[in-house]
Order: structure tokens, then sequence, then C-alpha cells
């Protein structure tokens, strides 16, 4: 049976009946239910357009020189061979930008450390240098050759022990030794925890980076009008980021520009920074009062964006015989790159995730990020949870096979439960972690015996809903939305977010139908336009379900409330009746076959309100939640794994998901999040790396990098633990995200379970099988002969 | 460079363009007949974002040259649906979730249309393999596998919406 | 960008022909270009004027007779291969080899010719079609020769073709009775390039003995490489598990791979070796059915 | 008895508490402190990062209690 259909069927049994913060039961009418995404038929027929395809009249092309070298002082750049060439308008330098030091942080200034278009010097091979506008790509392109830039190469170094050595080359002035950030988290006296242990074990980990490797590679067309106004169309996770980072950059006000960003293809945690492409494209208008165009190629989506961080994990646990966990002390060093990015998040949230979803009486975390010549790296899909879940998991698997304890028996005992509170962090208000368990257990006891070579691993996990730190210094809500309602009963709805193809539109327009009481086609939805759409963070974190969720059910509520005023009226009520809509039906909700339908009573509050349409507004800010997120998801990840002993080759056979994301909302937006999450997690357990040789990535094309393919992905069934959280609209939480963090180490498991053999690399490569299975070969030979010789 | 009239007869329409021999045909669809649909993801041949139908057979349009072309039938994303009504390709995509951001969908579109013109009742693997030349960041495949399983049990009629 | 060129159309073989005479050493042949396009998309290959053969349909046939054995005309395209039912019933190989090519798209535009005269040593039709036996026709103006498939390499993307001579056909002879063929690659996509591929044919005697044996590498150094020492193992002895490992030992000596980002020297050389035992004992179970 | 940080005078039950909150802050003030205390701040923080056990918190710890005295 296929996953949509199993879940079809669930959503019908369900019935539809919920319980809100235990008061009276509320019938929902549209939520999980089957609704195509809203914009599914502008994709399917090919009318969506993107950044990618927006070309405006007289627009002109961009391209960017990059730099050849990893660490290099620019002495000077003579563009005027360049500039000579028939058809080129311009040529922009870091002279001719106001050569601010920009960032995400700008709360912390000193974290604000890139200049897209750098005037001193270059940091990273493939960071732009200058960027020509052109009458033809062409044209700009054969331009780029014709720019001579004197360096003065620098030495690089690429490596985070080898830049905190003491004779290493300064990356960044003034910082000392390259470390760009530290975060520290304890709690519990980790020392006696320790000292209560029977077992403590210690291990490294490395993870590698990985490309987030959007479909659509960074593109944007910027344009500057004589009125002082810039509209740029680019694809981004939040454009109202992008409106503010600019608005610094520039030198301008947030709101002489306009950012839209309609359909954007793929983010993944890749595109909420400024990158060449909006920056040079914004320059280049600016002084030529033409529109620029620039679109990034592949090779230049790999080596000049940023990268999910790798880092060195040194993991230290102390767990009692009969399973329960003691203590755990965690090292994390990563490769920070060029630049900070939202690395330092990254690296923070490593560190808390690295305890999830267990109770760890002590816990401690370090992190070090340290600037390296390298591709700057950042968030990606799990935002540094991934590297955390794939040493916690497979070192707890270790123990627990050590120790003779049933591994997921192992996580139950020190599972998270609702009403946990992380010490000093978070509070855990739902957690279905158990029945995750519970479901995973049941399908491996399905499963049976395998055939040889094959073996199960799973990996439980958890992620946020959302981060709460305010550190873009926003004087905006996190979220809003505003809601109007028109005389003939259609709805429009304007929110913040940005639709990126997760779905977010559909699921705003599904929490609309559901509050107002009408139906999803009823809803248009504008996003992701800064001039139109009220001010939202985006699409990043797992944010938008739960904070611009919240804030249109609100926007909803407020014009409900409205309009429900005149129905009172109109019906000539007993004020003690509650008056309820569903499918466009205003009726008592003791009587509801005594009503009237939605549209005419639509039409009567807009005269009643002298003709002003109802306009409802929402917002949200988390507040007194906690250091991380208002709310956690859960999930177990079972992946079955063939490995021909012989040559190393991995082979994804089936897997299930148990995800918890309390009250599904989006139902097939939902499946098609959970299968992505798995297809690219997977990929980052054995396909996906990136090789660097003295700065340089060497596989910067989809023909050496590999990623999964069809053929590749195994059968995917999901198993959806509805919880409720209180939190969440309606109760939902994150999904889609944080089922990024337990696949590779599910995959590592399954290789310990087939071959006993332990992988601390990430990705695994075949190679790498061969050679662990090489040594055991060797180990256990010495230790028979060992046996032999007493 | 000399420029070459050739004909294309894209979506059932025949354009006559002037292009450069070197233009590709992914080029030509985009930029000269306007067609925005199919979209590029790389520069390798290897993502498959760009396939298009050339005389009813899937090709990658960016590995393929405009002139060699000249007079076949192309059929494009924009070319499925007739007079707003969706194929039942495009309805079986809706139905299943089989995309999220979309910009890989043009080409599953074609990819798989292509393997239903040649094959009325494919296997799952034969559908696997029909768009293993295409990557999609955002669905992890299976829903497109089951949207094309889906129209090969027939549960979509011709010209349905 | 792909530099200008000027581009010529030829209607007949003997039409491509005089135009390779005129513009020898700065023409390409272009015919799927599934290969060549990247190249010169990447502004690493530049030509003057780029010759057309496509739509040579003349060049675009699959024939076969039990004498004669099996010839594919050199415009064949890589699906025609796999859906002939002819190629299925006598060189099943040859229809698994396909099926692992690239992708769809690929294999309905690209050509075997092509493919060949590419020369990548990472290309899976070549192993394959020598240890067939194969010969590749060609010609020019001037004529026409028969080159053995084996000796059609001489080096990285180089062939033994003058600039005015072209592949028009690819020659197979019939499987010798009680013989048996299998190739395979290793890699980590299942229609992705061979980190290395091997290829392994053998001929059964009648007193149950290997008569002949070929055993070629693909991906494993410049050219496709004949494993001669392998050959050696396993001619003249009934075959075993243990000759079929021995087999691979040799052959991975004299595989000559180099070490980039996808394996190491040491790892392809393993790899040769693990697939070499293992077709060389599907192909002798297909020989001694 | 509790240790005060001998720049923003938090205070906790362990010196080495302290350490880690120095090293936590890791701002200019803190920085300063430890450099003012013979100590190189970079070096201990690499020390801290590449080797095993709390060498360098203990280190500044013993500076904290040193510095207690004069709080």
């Amino acid at each position: 049976m296929t996953t949509t259909k199993k879940a079809q069927e669930a959503t019908a049994k369900k019935g539809q009946e919920m319980t809100t913060f235990g008061l009276a039961k509320e019938k929902l009418t549209v939520l999980n239910t089957h609704v195509h995404n809203i914009d599914g038929v502008a994709k399917v027929t090919g009318r969506a357009t993107y950044s990618f395809d927006t070309k405006l009249p007289g627009m002109l092309y961009g391209k960017i020189l990059r730099s050849p070298h990893a660490h290099a002082r620019i002495k000077n750049i003579d563009a005027s061979k360049a500039l000579a060439l028939h058809g080129v308008k311009a040529v922009v330098t870091g002279k001719d930008t106001l050569g601010i030091k920009q960032g995400i942080w700008r709360r912390y200034q000193e974290l604000c450390d890139e200049q897209i278009l750098p005037v001193e010097k270059v940091r990273y091979i493939g960071e732009p240098v200058a960027a020509v506008a052109a009458a033809t790509e062409e044209i700009a392109e054969a331009a780029l050759d014709l720019i001579e830039v004197d360096y003065e190469v620098l030495p690089g170094v690429f490596e985070p022990m080898e830049a905190m050595k003491k004779d290493a080359p300064t990356i960044h002035e003034g910082v000392e030794r390259n470390i760009n950030v530290t975060r520290h988290i304890e709690w519990g006296d980790v020392e006696s925890g320790f000292e209560e242990a029977d077992y403590i074990r210690e291990d490294n980990f490395f993870c590698g980076g990985q490309a987030h490797m959007c479909m659509e590679t960074r593109a944007a067309v910027s344009s500057y009008t004589p009125e002082g106004k810039l509209t740029i169309y680019h694809s981004n996770q939040s454009a109202y980021y992008m409106q503010a980072l600019m608005a610094g950059v520039l030198g301008i006000r947030e709101g002489d520009i306009r950012v839209i960003a309609k359909y954007v293809g793929g983010g993944f945690g890749g595109k909420f920074e400024l990158d060449g492409a909006i920056f040079c494209t914004a320059i280049l208008t600016m002084k030529l009062f033409r529109p620029v165009k620039i679109v990034y190629t592949r090779e230049e989506d790999f080596i000049a964006t940023k990268r999910r961080t790798p880092m060195h994990y040194w993991v230290r646990t102390g767990i009692k015989k009969d399973g329960t966990f003691c203590a755990r002390e965690a090292r994390v060093v990563s490769n920070g790159g060029a630049y900070t990015g939202m690395g330092a998040t990254a690296l923070y949230l490593t560190g808390f995730f690295h305890s999830f979803p267990y109770v760890w009486p002590a816990y401690r975390y370090d992190g070090y990020r340290v600037y390296t010549n390298t591709l700057p790296s950042t968030s990606m899909r799990g935002f540094g949870a991934p590297q955390a879940m794939w040493c916690s998991e497979q070192q707890l698997e270790w123990m627990a096979t050590d120790l003779g304890l049933d591994p997921i028996e192992m996580r139950r005992k020190n599972g998270h439960y609702a009403g946990y509170e992380v010490p000093g962090q978070a509070y855990i208000a739902s957690c279905g972690l158990d029945e995750a368990l519970t479901k995973t257990k049941e399908w491996i006891k399905a499963k049976g015996k395998l055939p040889a070579n094959r073996a199960i691993g799973y990996s439980a996990a958890g992620f946020m809903s959302g981060g709460i730190f305010n550190w873009f210094d926003t004087p905006y809500s996190f979220s809003s939305a505003v809601v109007t309602i028109n005389q003939d009963g259609t709805v429009i709805l304007h929110i913040g977010a940005t639709e990126i193809g997760q779905g977010s539109n559909t699921t705003m327009a599904i929490i609309a139908a559901e509050t107002l009481g009408v139906k999803v086609e009823d809803i248009t939805v504008h996003s992701g336009d800064t001039d139109h759409c009220p001010a939202d963070l985006g699409a990043w974190g797992s944010r938008q379900t739960l904070m611009t969720g919240n804030a249109t059910k609100r926007a909803c509520e407020d014009a409900k409330r409205q309009i429900l005023e005149f129905a009172y009226a109109k019906m000539g009520l007993n004020i003690v009746y509650d008056l309820d809509i569903k499918d466009r039906w205003v009726h008592i909700v003791a009587r509801p076959e005594r009503g009237m339908p939605w549209e005419e009573l639509c039409k009567i509050a807009t005269r009643g309100k002298d003709g002003q349409r109802i306009i409802g507004r929402g917002f949200y800010t988390p507040h007194r939640k906690g250091m991380i997120s208002p709310a956690y998801s859960y999930m177990m990840q079972a992946v079955e794994v063939e490995i021909d002993k012989e040559t190393g080759h991995i082979d994804l056979i089936d897997s299930l998901t148990a995800h918890d994301c309390g009250t599904p909302i989006n139902h097939l937006g939902l499946i098609g999040q959970l299968e992505g999450a798995f297809s690219m997690a997977a990929g980052y357990g054995y396909l996906e790396y990136m090789p660097y040789e003295d700065g340089k990535l060497m596989n910067p094309n989809l023909v050496d990098y590999k990623m999964i393919r069809a053929t590749e992905m195994p059968e995917t069934p999901i198993a959806e633990i509805d919880t409720y959280e209180p939190e969440g609209p309606y109760g939902a939480k994150e999904a889609g995200e944080g089922l990024t963090n337990p696949t590779a180490a599910a995959i590592g498991n399954a290789i310990f379970h087939a071959l006993g053999i332990q992988m601390k690399e990430c990705p695994v490569r075949p190679h790498m099988i061969v050679q662990a299975l090489k040594e055991k070969e060797e180990k256990d030979k010495a230790a028979k002969g060992a046996k032999k010789g007493k | 460079m000399e420029k070459r009239l050739i004909t294309l007869i894209v979506n059932e329409q025949a354009y006559e363009i002037y292009v450069n021999p070197k233009t590709l045909l992914v080029e030509a669809i985009r930029d000269h007949v306007g067609l925005t649909g199919t979209k590029r993801g790389c520069e390798t041949v290897s993502c498959g974002a760009c396939t298009v139908l050339v005389n009813d057979m899937a090709v990658k349009s960016c590995s393929v040259l405009a002139v060699q072309c000249d007079g076949m039938k192309i059929t494009t994303s924009e070319g499925l649906e007739v007079n707003g009504k969706l194929a039942p390709i495009q309805k079986a995509f809706l139905d299943n979730g089989s995309y999220q951001c979309g910009f890989c969908t043009s080409g599953m579109l074609m990819a798989t249309s292509g393997l239903l013109k040649e094959n009325k009742k494919p296997t799952k693997d034969q559908i696997k393999e029909s768009i293993e030349g295409n990557i999609c960041r955002c669905t992890g495949y299976n829903s497109i596998v089951r949207a094309v399983e889906a129209v090969a049990r027939g549960e979509y009629k011709e010209g349905s919406v | 960008m792909i530099h200008d060129f000027t581009y010529l159309k030829p209607g007949s073989v003997k039409e491509a022909l005089a135009m390779l005479a005129d513009h020898v050493d700065e023409c390409k042949i272009v015919c799927g270009g599934q290969s060549l396009l990247i190249p010169m998309r990447q502004g690493l290959l530049v030509t003057d004027y780029l010759i057309d053969i496509k739509g040579l349909n003349e060049l675009s046939y699959i024939k076969y007779d039990a004498k004669e054995g099996l010839k594919m005309g050199a415009t064949t395209t890589h699906r025609m291969i796999e859906k002939s039912d002819v190629i299925k019933k006598h060189y099943p190989v040859l229809v698994e080899m396909e099926d692992r090519l690239a992708s769809t798209q690929t294999r309905n535009w690209g050509t075997i010719g092509g493919n060949l005269a590419h020369g990548d040593a990472a290309g899976d039709p070549a192993p394959v079609l020598t240890t067939l036996n194969a010969q590749v026709k060609i010609a020019s103006a001037k004529g026409e020769r028969l080159v053995p498939l084996e000796d059609f390499y001489t080096d990285i993307f180089e062939t033994v073709m003058e600039h005015d001579e072209m592949i028009v056909e690819i020659q197979v002879p019939p499987m010798p009775a009680k013989s048996g063929v299998a190739y395979t690659k290793f890699n980590l996509l299942r229609n992705d390039m061979g980190v290395v591929g091997v290829a392994v044919s053998v001929v059964a005697d009648a007193s149950g003995a290997c008569k002949d044996a070929r055993v070629v590498l693909g991906n494993a150094g410049v050219t496709p490489i004949r494993a001669k020492s392998a050959e050696k193992v396993l001619v003249g002895k009934k075959l075993s598990d243990a000759l079929f490992a021995q087999a691979g030992e040799a052959a991975a000596a004299d595989a000559d791979p180099v070490s980039d980002i996808h394996a190491s020297e040491e790892y392809r050389r393993h790899l040769v070796k693990v697939l070499t035992k293992r077709m060389a004992k599907k192909a002798w179970e297909q020989a001694s059915k | 008895m509790a240790f005060k940080c001998p720049v923003c005078k938090k205070q906790w039950n362990f010196s080495l508490q302290v350490a880690r909150h120095i090293f936590g802050t890791g701002d200019k003030p803190h920085r300063a402190w430890v450099e003012s205390e013979g100590e190189s701040y970079a070096d201990l923080l690499v020390q801290q990062a590449t080797s095993p056990g709390n060498a360098s918190y203990e280190t500044v710890a013993k500076l904290v209690e040193k510095a207690q005295s004069k709080l």
C-alpha cells in the first residue's frame, strides 16, 4: 500500500476530532485532508516563473569574476580592457561599494565579517572579486577574462586544527588563532556523573560538509529606477532578511527596497544570507539604472555559496550497566570556512541536539568554530544536528551492544517525555518519541530474518520548530499575517513567509480555511514580496508552520470575531449561544442547522462596516520559551541496508520513518517533506562529500558530486505519530527538516550490525568499508592467535 | 557567425527562428521561443531539468544543438495541457505531491511522459530508470514514481481535469 | 560558453567524408553530441567546423546473420541497441551494458559510433565489444579499413583514426558455441560512469576446459586494457573458484589505474580484482551450460 | 564557598564553573582579565579545544581562586 493511500485512510479514520486546550471538542474540516499545493497547477504546467526565468525590459546580464586564490591581498584591479569590450556596460569591484562587513548577526557586530565584494583581500577560492554587466551573458563572460587583478598571494590554511596553530596565517585581522566563535552548554555535575557510570566510552568522529544543491542555482534580477526604488527578484528563503541586509550594505532604507521571491527552486538553509548574485546585480543596476540579471552556474553554486559545516567531534559518554545515562561530554571543532554566516548558530545547535532526544543528568558541550581559507560553512537542513546524531546515535548503539542491552529499550529508558525540561535550555510540551520507538520495533520484528550482508540500523532524533533568538535584531514580530475578507466570501491572505517548495503557502491556506470555516479554494495567498506582505523572518529552522501558522491563525480569528458580530446581530441570537463557521456555513454550534451562508454574511458585514473590507491581523513572537525553540518534534529513522563485503558498495533496501509532527496540517506536504529529507540525509550518510585540495573543491559539478537518484531511493513508508503541541497552530510543529538528522546515523548503525565495523567518518564511502573490514579481520586473527598462545 | 533559420515545432506550433549554430535546444526553447517551463540545473548533462520530448523521445535539451532539431517535433511541459485540461501525468503529479519547489518538475514530467509514450504499463523499476537522469532535491522521487504508477494503472483519463 | 563554429550538415556519408577531407584539421564530427558538447561548453574543445552526422539514417541500422554476425551503423542510438530483439537474442550482454549506460535521455539521443569515437576510458561499450572481438569500420574519402576495437585506442581520448576518417560501422562476429560473456562496472549510482568496469568472455572446449578467454578492463588505464595475464590464468584449464580468484589477482596486476577523488589507485585495483573474479565466473557459467 | 567572576562578579559554587563562564562569555573584558593574569587567552582556548580534559579551565580556575581575596 502506498504511503499516500495509507495516510488518506488514516486521515479519514481520524474523523477530524480533536481537543484544543482541553476545551470543548472542535470539529475540523480542512486540516490534514488531501489538499493539492495551491501553486501546484502552475508548477506542473511550467507556468511558474522563478528568478531564474525573470526577464525585464532593457535587462543586462552580469557575471562575477572569482578569486583563483584561497588567500590573497587584492593590490589592484584594472578593468579598462574589459570596459573597452563592445557591449560591456560596467564593471564593479569592492571599491564601488560601501565596503560594509555584513552578516545576519546584526546584534553581534564582530560576527558580521563578510564583504560580498571584498575590498582588501579574498579568503577562499571562488570569492567574488569584480562583477560585469553587459548586453549578453556571453559578452559578460568574455569581459571577465579581460579584468586584470593584481594579487599578493598569502599562505592559506584549510583545516581547523592547522588554523588554530600559533604560526598559522591570520584570516581575519584581530581574530587570534582564527577562532571565530565558541559555544558552551552545561548542566548537572558532569564529573560526578561519570563517577557513577559503569561504562565510559570515548570516540572521535568526523562529519564532512554537504552542498545544499538547490535545483535553482542562485539567481537575481535587480532593477533600480530614478525614483530611488530598488526592486529585486531573488531566489531566497527570506525576502525580509534580503531586504533588511541589502538596505544595510547599500545604505538605503528598507522601505525603498522591494524583494520578490515568488517561486524559489529550493533553499535547504543556503539561501537566507546575501549572495553574489543579489549584491552584484544591485550594485550594477544602481550604477546603470538598467535591470541586471545574474544566474550562478552550477559550478559557481558549488564553490561560491556556502555548505553544511564539517565538524570534528570528540564524545565521552558514561552510562550504568542497566543502560541509565549518567553523563556526556562533547567537544566540537568545526571548519567554519572563510566567514561566519549562520555557522555560529549551527555550532550552538549541534551541541544542543547532541543531547537529544535524551535525558542527561549531566551534560557538557564546548564548541569551537575556526576560520579557514575554504568555502564558508553555514546552516543546512538539520542545522548542525545531523552531525550531532551521527556521533551520538552510533556511540550509543555501540555502548548498548557492548553492554548487551536492547538499544531501542535503552533509548526509551532515557528518552525525552512531555513535561521534561532540558535544564536551562528548553521545555518539552509534546513528545512522541516513545511511540516512534515502538513503531520502529514493530517494523523490525515484522521484517524477520534478513539475508546475509543485510541489516537494519536506526537512529532517534528531535528537532526544533523555529528559533527564538533575535540576533537579527529586528523590531518586527517574528511572523505576521494579514487576512482580508471580500464581500463575496473570498479571502486574501498576506504572509511574509517564503514558499520555497516546502508548501508553506498551502499550509497557511489550510490553517486560514480551517480557522475561518471556509474552503482552501476560497483563499488566495500572497507571500515572499516585501512590498505587499508583512515582515516574517522566513523559511529556515522549521519555523513557518509554527510561527507563521500562529500568526495566520490569529489573523483569521481576528477577522472571524469581527464578522461573527454581524451574524449575532443578523440572527438576533441570545448571546449565550456560540456561533461558528464550517464549510462556508455560519451556524449555532448547538443547532448546526440554524445558520446562514458565509457569502451572505460577508456582504452584510461589509455593508455594516460602511463598506470597509474586514481585515484581520495576526502576529507571533515566542516569549518565555527557553533558549532554543517553542516546540520540538521527535522521530525515529530505520533503514535496511545491504553491503557488498568485497567492494564496500552500499545499497538502501527499505526504510521506516516514524515522525511526531504534532497535528499534521498539510498531509501531502508532510509526506513529501519526510521523503525528501530522507533522500538528502541518506545522501549525506554515504554519497555526498566535498573533497578539498589546498582550498579548491575537487568536485564542483553534478558528474562528480553524487547524490541519491530515483534508482538509489528505497521505499519510505511513514508512521505518522500525532501528538498535540500546545504552542503550535492546532497543535502542529516541525516536520521535514528534523528528519535530516537521524538518517546518516541509521545507515552507520546498519553497517555496524551487518559487518560489526564502526564507521566514524561521514559520509561512509565504499573503500572505507573495505579498509575497516580488513582491519577487523586482522584484529580477529590476532585475537585468535593470542588465544592459541595461551 | 552566420545564423541559420530553423523551424522548431514546439507544442504543435511551428516557430521559425534564427539561431547561432552553437545555440543549445534549451536556449532556443527558453530564449527564442520564450517558453521558460524547461529549466537548466547544470552544465554537465547531469540533472535532467531541461528534459523535453524530441519526436516523442525524452532528450536533455542542454545536450542537443537547436540546429540538429530543425523541423522536429518538440514537446515541453507547457504542451502537456490542452485547453486547460491537464494531462493524466500532470494530474497524477498534483494528487501525489510529486513536486515541491517545482524546478525539476518540467523535466520529470517530460521524462516520465517519454516513458509512458513507449510503455503504457511500466514497472516500478522502469519508472525509476526513466528518471534516473533527473535530479530532484525536494521529493525523494518516490512520490513521482507513485504518480506514474497511478497513470499506468489507468487511474486518469486523457484530458481529465 | 561554446566557441563559434561553422555548422555543416551532410546529406550522405559520401558528402560527410568529402567535408571531412576539406576541413581535415579544423573540424569535428558531432552525432549525438552527448559527450562532445560538454567539453565544448566548458571551452575546453574548440573547432572551426562542426559536421553533424546525426541525420545520416543510412548509418542507423542493426543487422545480424549467423555467418557474418552483427553489424551496427555508427549513428545507431544506444536505445536502439538496448531495445533490439536480435541483439537481446544473440548478444544479451550488450543489452545489459546499455541498460546501465547513462540516462534514458542520453541513450535516446547518443549513438554507438559517437561513444566509441569519443574514446572515454570509462565508456561502457568498448570493453564489452572488445571481449566480443568486435571491429570498427573506418571510412575516409580515400577508402575504408577495418580495425579491431582492441587496437583502436592509442591514448586517453585518442584513437588510430586520422583526422579525415570517421567510424561508419561496428562489426561483431557471431558468438562461438559454448561461450559466455559478462560485463559489470562498479559505481555508486546505478547508471553512473564506472569507477572501473570489467568485461570477460570465455569459450569452453569439448572437454569442458577453457579454450579461449578475453578479459578487458574499463577505466583502469588511459584506454580499455586487455588483462592478458588474467586470460593466461584461465585458458586451457577447467575453471574453478580458485582460478577465478587467481584471474582477479592477475587482472589487478595488469590494471594501470589512476587515483582520483572517486577512488585511489589501490582501491581501483582491488575493484578490478573482485569484478574480474565475478565476471569470469558468470561468463564461465554461461559457457558451460 | 562561592566564587565570584573577577570581571562581572557573577557567582558560582565552584571556581571551575567561573572559569567556564569566562570562556563561555569570551568578550573583551574577560579576555583582558585572563591576559592581565599573565596567561594567553587564545592559547588556553586552543588547548581546551584540541586536547581532552579540562587543563585550560583548571588553569583559569586557579587564577579565579587567587583573585577571590582581592574581590
